[in-house]
């Protein structure tokens, strides 16, 4: 066991810790999920990608600095401690480029990765259709052959597509031989929103924000360029993604860490009312995100020693979604009725009840861990 | 003994059930939340108090119907169901008697009048744009209540997680009289408490009647998602929650209607389980609807945000745990919570 | 609505009291799942008997007093209050008893009942079978019709059979026709445990005591007197049983309220430690035992009014049950590590965790109540 | 960076593992609970120490191994799969550094001396009977230890839902030394407490692996029980638990050995989370084994109890959860948790 930096790593935390302090915005952003507020966050990540930050861990020539996922942790750790703006490009460099460097060409590679790192071209997720959510073999939009053009034709309805409003990219995937079984047939597409036939309407999401889209597709034409991996091998291509997904890299153990030290500071400044109830639960909240921490560190010691967690990556995404829950419940049970006025915690409290529901509902979480890590059996 | 709802209880409950059905549909919510004084909104009220219902439990001869808690209750149950935009609670129950005793009573009774509650005095009103009066303080049954004219008086909106709550930090409004009657007081509060543990019961089955539905048609893997254990155990587990409230919330109205000396115990017990009823239902339906729960465009986020501000409100469950915990004799450390 | 005693019921409740405040012991008996317990709690239910209390409300003919449902719950509560020993007798008078009400001979009622309530015949369940515990349909003991015997010769075990080392007499379910379904081909018999060919084997419970037994029957002759209901329909005929258990009959509101007011007295006996954390779960728990007399008397209201409960019982079963066991938890809780010491609240927490496994489990009672309360859908 | 046991740890946790796994089966536990001065208890206890075990923190010139905490965890989470019914925590953990303190060291490292704590200086010991020594004092890292000799001692016995906890108050013990040095009283606490927070993660790991073993084998309606979604997620559940409380432990039993100035906390966050999953696997694995859990015949049973007294013993979780919002500089009442 060895939890402290390395006098590198030091360096690495010293100097983000540095140009985080001196360029983090000091009043907080615009939610990124309106359309003011994600013009304003676009600004924000020009500004991460011109310092050299945007991307941590890729490789310098597409706009990284090669950091190990030891610095991406604590870069992470740095950013939500300096209370940094949402990653409203999230989708595609913790999604999609993962994909892309696994099984993406040189030439999708050179060609896609430096504008996602800079912020031209912004991708959204195109998983989930009104029939097909939790099942996701249940995908109905077709990919018709059109050998004459060199590509594809798409058609069907994605929906759920966080942010899908804003963006001018969608991955995604779609049903290319229909006779095949579910989970067989799919074809992970890219494509251009502004492409003919492309029909985006955003709506709501419970906090008020325009935070979703539903996009319509009508013979969309996608250049055989625009396949990820083989065609008719979309689900494990696909799955790969969902694994980064579940995994690491949206949910840094900084950000709860954070969180929770915000939850300390609201029990301390409300201190003549913090009853000894809520202040069990608080300190019960700020364990929790320390056990994530640890948990976390010990998923990517294995990782970068070349054990897989596999399946194990599905207790991350239940513990993390629970945690982000309880933590804002127990903020909102210290302020009272005020917690149920407009504020970041009860934003914050809105937001979180998504998590057990998006990137694998949690009940299938637990499927795939009492059948895939205690060897339970399927029915 | 007989722990049921009478014959004229339930035809009672039913009126006002088949009114808001009719009337209050989630489209009235949502006209709530972009405008909370809507002229449909108050006509709603005309609705209701036409009925009768406004004059509840105001005496006969101030035109009232003059019946007691254990009819309010299945009326404000029915009011939680439909999510109704308008401070019925406060009305018809926390105002009730108050009014009698500054000579409200018959502008009440027959509708002319819709009454917010402020009882920390520092709280911002819920509704008040929709009331014509303003109760002020008796926060716990304890103090006096300051009545207010809410004409001429500044209304600064605060925003609130409850589209439709209407909050309002109110400044300006003209005194009217003050009623320091302890009796009063007192049954002014536990009116208030009552109202919210059944509004909170009503929203808690309009959550569950919808999540109930969707997971019964939507399928997933071949099947309705409603046919999974994991869904069923959630929604058994939160219909468990409800169905103990429940009698809890029609036991604190008959104490409160025979004068019982506990009957604040059992409006306490009530408000406690309906508000932790109301919050497990509204986690269970939005986790077993998946994302549609998600969006505004569903109608599931009204109830669970409404049922979220009545569980904060009129003290919370721990609020009167600790109440309790005090009639009880339980020794405290003094520092209990305040709201 | 009317929650308060008629005149004849504040008699009745006075009488009850009277008489239990005279004749409870003072000092707790021993547990009546060890031999020596059981004797004691045997002399104790004779006295009720002879006093009139033993079955208040069978006819009088029977030994009881013709008591309405109100008058029960009046004396259960009394009975509770008082501190009166458990019921040893119970399996028979509240399990196999409502059977026979409902589905015995004239002559089967006169002849054992009144047995029953005088503590001359100890009836035990003989439900469960190593391979059928929550799956009841799965019951593989036989009984094979003896034509010239007049009766039935039953072969098999039973298991999980509460106190059955003490009892005389044995209610079970044996398989009369192999050939026929799940829940089918089964009948109800009564028997002897003294018959030839029946061995009792009793064995230790999680707190210590001997509180189970194993009865293995080998050719164990039973006249047609013991079969209940007819041949082959066993299967309802035990459901109206396993309802009476799941429903009013066992858990009777007196023991939950009387539950919650010894945990209010521990806390305000150690109140020097109490701490408002557990405090708060006093409170809830005393909440919880006010709802669970207040759901039952609603329902003992629809019972009284003919409007049957139905599958509602369920959501009866897995609230007391759950209840139980938090109650107790909460006891430990304040007690700290002497709540790890033998005593009645660390033993009532060891019997607590029973609750949601026996009389169905808590499983099965979910299901239950989504199928068939909420109207979910089957698998 | 580095968040992993090395490859000795992992070898010494073999080691223990295989000799608990070969001579530690349950019937020692129930041989225990009828007589815990067996003699065949305390060969069990020479076996372990002749793998120089006993002396892991001692330091080599007294004959010990002269390893960290980073050592010791590994160690006691397979002590607490076994459910060893000896004081090895106390013994190896607590003890180690009082020992040097009096000159006890090479005894203890020998394997010639075992140690039973009564920190409270009221609560009964736990284990006395197979101790030589008692510790007493210095509950929470506080105060000053009084080391007794138990030769010639009074021991009453307490008797305990576990049945081999073997509980005794004590009287009559001669005092052999005081040790007031903070730093060690600190230590000999927080080793306490993570030791048991160690054999909690053991006991917790132990009773999953019973019951998905029996769910998987086990078939009602004709499948494996454990093929039900109720009974996975249970277990789900209960695994998380376990598993993010396990790395907890190790974090606390590094920053121990680099005797980091926060280590306390993270102490105080091991048992705490260790404590709560230990509680949680388990009320699951009960449940999920069924009736079958019920009886003594069983092991499921000996596992539970001993996870009940170790999640009551050296701090609840509320106890640490209470320590720890003092370090975060939340206020209290004052009245927080005493043991």
């Amino acid at each position: 066991m060895d939890v402290t930096d390395t006098e590198a790593e030091r360096g690495f935390r010293a100097e983000a810790r540095a140009w985080l302090t001196a360029n983090v915005p000091t009043d907080p952003l615009p939610s990124g999920d309106t359309a003011e507020g994600f013009r304003a966050h676009l600004d924000w990540e020009r500004r991460l990608f011109d310092a050299g930050w945007a991307v941590v861990s890729w490789p310098a020539a597409y706009g990284g600095r090669d950091a190990s996922l030891w610095e991406w942790l604590i870069f992470e750790e740095e950013y939500y401690r300096a209370g940094a703006p949402q990653r409203v490009t999230q989708n595609g460099i913790f999604l999609l480029a993962p994909t892309l460097f696994e099984f993406g060409t040189r030439e999708q590679q050179d060609t896609l990765l430096p504008r996602m790192a800079a912020g031209q071209d912004l991708w959204c997720q195109g998983w989930s259709e009104p029939g097909a959510g939790s099942d996701l073999a249940a995908i109905g939009s077709r990919a018709v052959r059109d050998e004459a053009a060199g590509g594809w034709r798409l058609t069907g309805q994605k929906t759920w597509t966080t942010r899908g409003a804003f963006c001018t990219h969608l991955f995604g995937l779609f049903r290319t031989d229909p006779a095949a079984g579910r989970h067989r047939g799919l074809t992970y597409f890219l494509l251009d929103l502004d492409s003919p036939g492309v029909t985006v309407r955003g709506f709501d999401r419970f906090d008020g924000d325009e935070g979703f889209a539903e996009v319509f597709l009508t013979d969309v034409f996608v250049p055989d360029s625009g396949v990820l991996g083989g065609v008719n091998e979309g689900w494990s291509v696909a799955m790969a993604t969902t694994g980064s997904e579940r995994g690491l890299t949206l949910r840094s153990p900084g950000r709860f860490l954070s969180a929770a030290d915000r939850l300390v500071a609201l029990g301390r400044e409300h201190g003549g009312r913090l009853t000894d109830v809520v202040r069990d639960r608080i300190a019960g909240e700020w364990m929790k995100a320390q056990a994530y921490q640890n948990f976390t560190l010990a998923q990517v010691t294995d990782i970068v020693e070349k054990r897989s967690p596999g399946a194990r990556s599905s207790l991350n995404k239940v513990f993390w979604s629970e945690l982000d829950i309880s933590l804002h419940e127990t903020a909102l049970e210290l302020l009272g009725p005020a917690g149920q006025w407009e504020g970041p915690w009860s934003r914050g409290f809105q937001f979180s009840l998504a998590g057990p529901i998006y990137a694998g509902t949690n009940e299938i979480q637990r499927n795939i861990i009492a059948e895939r890590v205690l060897g339970l059996p399927r029915r | 003994m007989r722990f049921a709802p009478t014959t004229e209880q339930l035809d009672l409950r039913d009126v006002v059930r088949a009114l808001w059905e009719d009337r209050c549909p989630p489209a009235v919510i949502r006209a709530a939340a972009t405008d909370p004084a809507d002229p449909s909104i108050l006509a709603l009220y005309r609705d209701f108090a036409e009925l009768g219902a406004a004059g509840l439990l105001i005496d006969e001869r101030a035109g009232g119907l003059g019946l007691d808690e254990n009819y309010l209750v299945p009326v404000l149950i029915e009011v939680g169901r439909a999510g109704v935009p308008l401070p019925i609670t406060e009305t018809i129950a926390v105002a009730a008697g108050i009014a009698g005793a500054v000579g409200l009573d018959a502008d009440l009774a027959a509708g002319n009048l819709r009454v917010a509650c402020d009882l920390q005095v520092s709280v911002p009103a819920a509704r008040a744009h929709s009331a014509d009066v303003l109760l002020a303080g008796g926060w716990g049954g304890r103090g006096e209540i300051t009545v207010l004219y809410l004409a001429g008086a500044q209304l600064e909106a605060v925003e609130a997680m409850d589209p439709a709550a209407d909050l309002c930090r109110i400044q300006g409004a003209a005194v009217l009289h003050r009623v320091a009657d302890p009796v009063l007081v007192e049954q002014a509060w536990n009116r208030g408490v009552l109202g919210a543990a059944a509004e909170l019961v009503g929203l808690s089955r309009r959550m569950l009647d919808l999540t109930v539905a969707y997971v019964a048609e939507r399928r997933q893997f071949g099947v309705p998602i409603g046919s999974f254990q994991a869904v069923k155990h959630q929604l058994a587990s939160a219909l468990i929650a409800v169905e103990f409230a429940a009698p809890t919330v029609a036991r604190a109205g008959a104490a409160l209607a025979a004068g019982d000396e506990d009957a604040g115990i059992h409006a306490c017990t009530a408000k406690a389980l309906a508000s932790d009823a109301a919050r497990q239902v509204a986690r269970a339906a939005i986790q077993c609807h998946g994302a549609i729960a998600y969006t505004t465009e569903y109608d599931l986020h009204l109830f669970a945000k409404r049922a979220w501000f009545l569980a904060a409100a009129w003290g919370s469950a721990a609020w009167h745990r600790d109440r309790i915990a005090g009639a009880l004799g339980l020794p405290s450390s003094g520092r209990g919570p305040t709201q």
